[in-house]
């Protein structure tokens, strides 16, 4: 095709998708802030582009190198851990990362009966699928009646079989597991290692750090929190960080200072090996590196911000009918909150996608729906710092204007989207292996 | 600073119209759920510590860029995962539209049909390119990717054990051995004729013995050597039950017989060579597609992306089989995989339709033009490339004693970074950028340093 | 505002605006072509943003003086003149530039009775009104009934009061006025200068050039035939270039090339001064320099293809009702061609600014329409060689689609637009004295 | 390269099947109308000759660029015309995105409503700032709206006598008289106090006995001063029966007293200094406004858009006024223009939006302090600044022997470009860009070559 044929095509591509530049994309925790621009322009300019990973080995981009460390520095003072690799190329590689350094840390042990790694009922689906890929049983803690871990359960899961515990703090209800050191004293009282799921560390960046709550292991999403963009799927960016007993177990390179100032790639002792094929994504550290330096010590503000704003919407839709906030009402919620629908639907039948497919029709992004699992109905979603007062506010009318709608006219929300540039989707038609098609090539053998 | 640039609502004015509609008198008291002893105590040390404006952030990313002086594509030659290839600006310019740039993974298909549509071209066009029904939306890496496949074999033939071509780049098998070490499981190297690069009685012996779940194979090899053995050797895989891994550079495709037509069960790649940044190293793309079946198709990790019709019977695309995926199948899920790499597989759909089949076929044929060129300076200089029989594609890698140490003397002396250093060996690449000037300077270079 | 909301606010303006990225914008004489992004990425790079135009002055940034001096030169080659300036910062300022350097020619003769321009009655709108600005009375020149230049009634206005003729050619009509030669030579029979208009040289770059047919000075819109973008109404980029004759005449700085292959300044004996504060637009003569050398002596093929794509085009047009293709049937048109609607207008009342509105609403961007005067219901349209195939023969279709409707059911064109942002606008109220509003400050005071 | 990247027709079969519709056996066929004497019987020599593909273009476009080592913005302090101002990342990905970069001017309003509204936008911002009801969508540069606005005072005046301050940049004089040339009228520049920059007696006494159209007066003085006098000077100038045109640095506005306040009829800008590249000088924008006067506006050269409503009755914006302009009112237009600055004009308001009110204040206050500590410096090293007595605000100009030799050590030497050069003085500036840091450079510099 000539160019013009297709920036065409492609341009027309970006007008049929939505991104934060469009508006709010307030999926919980997805974190989909502001991705500056003025990062944007230095990860695309020659002086990064093209630098060939040999010019690390080699040690002579000693600027990169530099940038790297100090990013390790700040993620390490915001996290509260004491070494971080950035090697990680997502979340989910983060904590797989985290699943190996617990699974390595016990095999150099010959603490081998450790198979059990514990994971709340809230957690995020990768965190089972990473501690399955990690070789370990995924044991199933419940919530309490506050939406917490439940630490009777807790204690009562906790075995010499356990490897290690995986937990978002707040979680995905938005809530802080207030009994945190509780938490974590169980675990280390068991010689076992607890690890941090930093989808949600934007809630309390700068208010608190995980490594002050007793976590062992942290990942983080540079792409979430640090104002990487998502891409539309990726590419994403991580980084673990530990204490310092865990430290010889990270993975890929660690950049190191020397007595003469020069940094040097380190390959530590007992390292799990390598999660990527290079030194991790470049382009989401220097995202993160710049979000880093635009706050310095204000960072506490991010927490603010995200907070603030989703606690006004949660007021904003307070007494509304067909809507309960599950757990404890007054409870204020940490960046990201999950709102149940369940009297929604049996009352007029219309679920909570019905509501999503209406946000889209009002050129709106829908929340995350249907997660956690142990809400009904659920509808989970976070206002990150970058929101605008405007937009939560349309954006809460928006939701109630669908539910008045649901309670008069229900069947003309089962038609939404009707704005969009398709209509609702044949979800079995695409999955059926009869009708499947997932290339132009397919089936044509 | 007062009021942050990147806050909307970082004023006084709103601050208090919120928190008054919330019910609080002080932000504080939205963090009262955190217990007083684990609340920060002191400021950050992070950053400048005070915030920085724009003006301040350019000038001192400026001073941090520039500390590197730039390299021109043309005058790196080093070689292994991530190679010197050319991006075309338009397409620079089209990934970083903001509806792409800013989109989340594509969930609520309705409002983002144009994502799912270039991930659905991206999947179309890899699946032509390898030969194979079905690619899916993009992995980390091809270490990674190949990673995963390994797994993939194992959730299939159950025995745990994979077997990977000698020369695979020492990144991949790093990588591969991480996510086996997960599942507890084996790595077995398969070797090949030291002049020729093909398969040997042995490499056929130690699968045959072995009866790995998965087979890797490097076609082009990650040295280099097109191997003409490598129909024989996927038949050989077949026969005693593994599952055929080809790995694939895509640049190379256009002039081979595609692995998809070779009976592969699994393709594998590494999307940079179609034209990313190298960027340090990242981020990449991996490829990684599988033949039409269902078993296959069960355990395939990664996002995939289907057509399928709307209400009003109009096409539309949408994510399909999620059912394998983590968010909803939890424990049991065929990965952990969450956000991937769509971006980059969009640039690369961009980049193949900019160069059409044509215009990909005379880059093929350029960098084995290049490539052979290459050959002839190392062999020039007293080099031998191994396994110096074989037809090479982009990659060479030879022994050095001190390639670390040789290696930095080149980039000093001449301003070209002539290699990637492995422990006793080197791997240089050639590719559609360089011409025959180039490589006349990287002969210079490696004969002034070198020579043998 | 913060970053986010201006970014969305300009993204939704972005989404309400149509460019060549978008789809074909065939309007005649403005020569909408691709604007290749390998340009726009060095325009935006650091290199050139930074430059202050001291260092011009200086001489120190050689680079740009030698970037500039080559492509004066390639302009030179590609029009068949001898001197060029860079500094019109757009066509209409070239336009004033060949006008002044008429003026002041004819004054150091002391040939000061000139106060005459002769100008076609199918030229732009900005030469008549160039030649005002110049002091020069304009005196129209009819077109014959080839469309072309009335030779009789030029040879009758030719007179000693006679400064100059402007003329573009090929003609606004499309049309190469073949007599070309026989023009020039009248007007320089009589001592005038012929200036040529430049909007139209994609019609005939690398076929044929204005310095070999005569014309003493040529304007060029670096922005329309050498591939710089127009950004919505500006910045443009102009070059004027004369006959040696009048080489000291020219605004501006020359950029030339001492003994020692070094590049500097040089401000010419009787120039007519400045009309720009600086040297030109160098973004446009980036793109333009970029232009020529992709394609080198191949450059033909940017006429060879806007003139194919036209004549195709009216090719598909060819026998449908309501539309008459004025002046020699046969005639291929070159780059541009000029249909008249009147047979539509008065079958049905549907006028060309209704069939122009109802191909917004397919997507396309409309043709000039209502020039040149000397056509009724004139539809302007040039296909530049960028257009692909496919959207010609869907924006053909789109023609007579509309036609049809015309034919059957007319108040349905008289509806359009209904599929853009905003319907047919209230030009009388825009324009009426008391609803007028150019700012939201205005009627405040 | 056989097929243009650029042309998508460019291949046999496409081009065979078009020849056939047209009816026509060979593209030469096209050019008939052409006599074979003027056709071209030569290959063009432009370029490298051959065409130069994507990579080769790449290539070739880095060796032109590097050969200029790059200036940090905040070591430029030349004034003039010009001047660094810092340009936010986000400004320029959004004036680059294609619907507006590569769009028409918006004459079909129905599908332009973006454009339209970022146009309106600019005209109601740059109308606040100054204080003034009406501005248009831009013209090329601040020279040649000085001279528009000259041409305009001209046809409601009809006197063809322009009186202009004496310390407008020579760029703009130079502009402006050419301008003139085309009307035959003549220029006449009245002066002020040496000292205080101020306006005297003998200024007054030039305007009453010339009785131009129109009086230009820069506010603050394009040589720095910002001058107390000028509401006295606007005052005198309508007095005789002159129309005010005030020359304003928008950037200078915040902390001004705007000119419409001051009761100027006509106010004139360059918008550089809200944040455009300095690109060598261009493009720039030239910002045009007048008081709401039916006169005044039916005489406007320009694009003008206005707020209207479509035929649902609904908020819609279109050009207004468009007899005003050349392809309607031909030979009795208001000017030629056609072609103008709407991009910059667009990058602008964007700026304005981004600094906001309070932003766009502090930035002034930054640049005046700025210039305080410039002059300083100056002063420190010997030299003194013309109008001394007076408030400098971003320029400063003073007399230099030979400001090219002396201009071109100081950059050998210093890495800095320290003024525009002007035949026996210079102009130095500082802007938001600069910190102590920086301007002790600058000082340290001038005191290395120029100390007297």
């Amino acid at each position: 095709m000539s160019e013009i044929e297709v920036v065409r095509h492609y341009t027309r591509f970006t007008e049929e998708s939505y991104g934060v530049d469009n508006g709010p994309v307030p999926l919980g925790s997805c974190t989909m802030k502001y991705n500056p621009r003025i990062a944007t322009n230095y990860v695309n300019s020659e002086y990064l582009a093209n630098i060939h990973p040999s010019l690390l080995k080699f040690e002579t981009a000693q600027n990169i190198l530099k940038l790297m460390y100090q990013l390790q520095e700040w993620l390490k003072e915001i996290t509260g851990m004491d070494a971080c690799t950035l090697q990680p190329p997502a979340g989910a590689s983060g904590e797989l990362t985290g699943v190996l350094i617990i699974k390595k840390y016990f095999q150099e042990r010959g603490d081998t009966q450790r198979d059990e790694m514990l994971i709340p009922d809230s957690a995020h689906g990768s965190n089972p699928a990473s501690s399955s890929m990690g070789g370990f049983k995924s044991v199933r803690i419940p919530s309490d009646e506050h939406g917490l871990v439940n630490l009777e359960a807790l204690r009562a899961s906790v075995s010499n079989k356990t490897a290690g515990l995986m937990l978002t703090n707040p979680n995905t209800l938005g809530l802080f597991e207030k009994n945190i050191t509780e938490v974590t004293k169980i675990l280390h009282e068991n010689e076992a290692i607890v690890h941090y799921d930093g989808a949600n560390l934007n809630g309390i960046i700068g208010i608190a750090r995980p490594g002050d709550m007793g976590f062992d292991i942290v990942h983080l999403n540079l792409h979430k929190t640090f104002s990487a963009p998502h891409g539309g799927g990726g590419p994403g960016a991580g980084a673990v960080c530990v204490k310092k007993y865990l430290e010889d177990y990270l993975p890929g390179y660690i950049v190191s200072k020397d007595d003469n100032g020069r940094y040097f790639l380190k390959k530590m002792s007992k390292s799990i090996g390598d999660v990527y094929s290079t030194y991790g994504n470049l382009p989401g550290m220097i995202y993160a590196y710049i979000f880093i330096l635009s706050y310095g010590s204000d960072i506490y503000k991010v927490a603010k911000y995200s907070t603030l704003n989703t606690n006004f919407f949660i007021s904003l839709l307070k007494g509304v009918k067909g809507i309960t906030l599950p757990y404890d009402e007054k409870t204020p919620r940490l960046h990201e909150t999950v709102l149940s629908f369940k009297k929604l639907a049996e009352e007029t039948g219309v679920t909570v996608e019905d509501v999503a497919k209406y946000l889209l029709d009002n050129g709106f992004y829908a929340p995350t729906i249907y997660f956690p699992l142990i809400v009904d109905e659920a509808f989970m979603i976070e206002f990150t710092e970058t929101e605008s007062y405007e937009n939560i506010v349309k954006y809460a009318e928006v939701v109630k204007k669908a539910i008045e709608i649901a309670y008069t006219n229900p069947s003309e929300l089962k038609q939404a989207p009707i704005n969009t540039s398709v209509r609702r989707l044949d979800a079995v038609k695409a999955n059926h292996p009869s009708t499947l098609k997932p290339s132009v090539k397919f089936g044509r053998k | 600073m007062k009021y942050h640039p990147w806050i909307p609502n970082d004023n006084e004015e709103l601050l208090n119209i919120m928190l008054k509609t919330i019910g609080i008198n002080n932000w504080d008291e939205l963090f009262t759920s955190i217990p007083e002893e684990i609340k920060l105590k002191k400021k950050l040390k992070i950053g400048a510590e005070r915030p920085l404006n724009t003006i301040e952030l350019e000038k001192h990313m400026k001073e941090v860029v520039r500390a590197q002086n730039i390299v021109d594509l043309e005058r790196v030659f080093s070689g292994g995962p991530v190679a010197p290839h050319f991006v075309p600006q338009v397409t620079t310019y089209l990934i970083n539209r903001g509806e792409f740039l800013t989109a989340y993974t594509p969930y609520q298909a309705e409002i983002s049909q144009g994502l799912l549509k270039a991930l659905y071209e991206y999947q179309s066009l890899m699946a032509i390119l390898y030969d194979i029904e079905i690619v899916n939306a993009g992995m980390y890496d091809g270490g990674t990717a190949l990673a995963e496949a390994s797994l993939l074999s194992i959730r299939i033939k159950k025995n745990k054990k994979i077997a990977i071509s000698s020369t695979l780049f020492e990144e991949y098998k790093s990588v591969i051995k991480t996510y086996l070490y997960g599942q507890n499981a084996t790595l077995i190297e398969y070797d090949f004729d030291k002049d020729t690069g093909e398969i040997t009685g042995e490499t056929i012996e130690k699968i045959k013995n072995e009866k790995p779940s998965g087979v890797i194979i490097d076609y082009p090899s990650n040295f280099g050597p097109i191997r003409k053995s490598t129909k024989e050797l996927i038949e050989e895989v077949h026969k005693y039950g593994s599952l055929a891994i080809t790995f694939s550079d895509p640049s190379s495709l256009p002039i081979l017989t595609p692995p998809g037509e070779l009976g592969s069960d699994i393709i594998v790649g590494e999307g940079q060579s179609l034209g990313l940044p190298m960027s340090g190293g990242g981020s990449l793309l991996g490829i990684l597609g599988i033949k039409n079946d269902k078993e296959l198709l069960r355990n395939l990790p990664g996002r995939l992306i289907g057509e399928t019709v709307d209400a009003d019977g109009k096409k539309g695309y949408m994510m399909i089989l999620q059912t394998r995926e983590q968010h909803i199948r939890r424990e049991k899920a065929t990965s952990n995989i969450t956000t991937a790499t769509t971006l980059n597989a969009i640039a690369v759909a961009i980049n193949v339709l900019l160069y059409g089949e044509k215009g990909l076929k005379t880059r093929a044929e350029k960098i084995l033009e290049n490539t052979k060129m290459l050959k002839q300076a190392l062999e020039k200089n007293g080099i031998e490339a191994s396994y110096k029989k074989a037809l090479h594609f982009k990659n060479i890698s030879y022994k050095i004693d001190d390639p670390f140490t040789e290696g930095r003397e080149i980039i000093e002396k001449y301003k070209i970074i002539p290699f990637t250093p492995y422990q006793n060996y080197a791997i240089s690449s050639a590719t559609e950028v360089h011409n025959n000037e180039d490589i006349s300077l990287f002969s210079e270079a490696i004969g002034g340093v070198l020579r043998k």
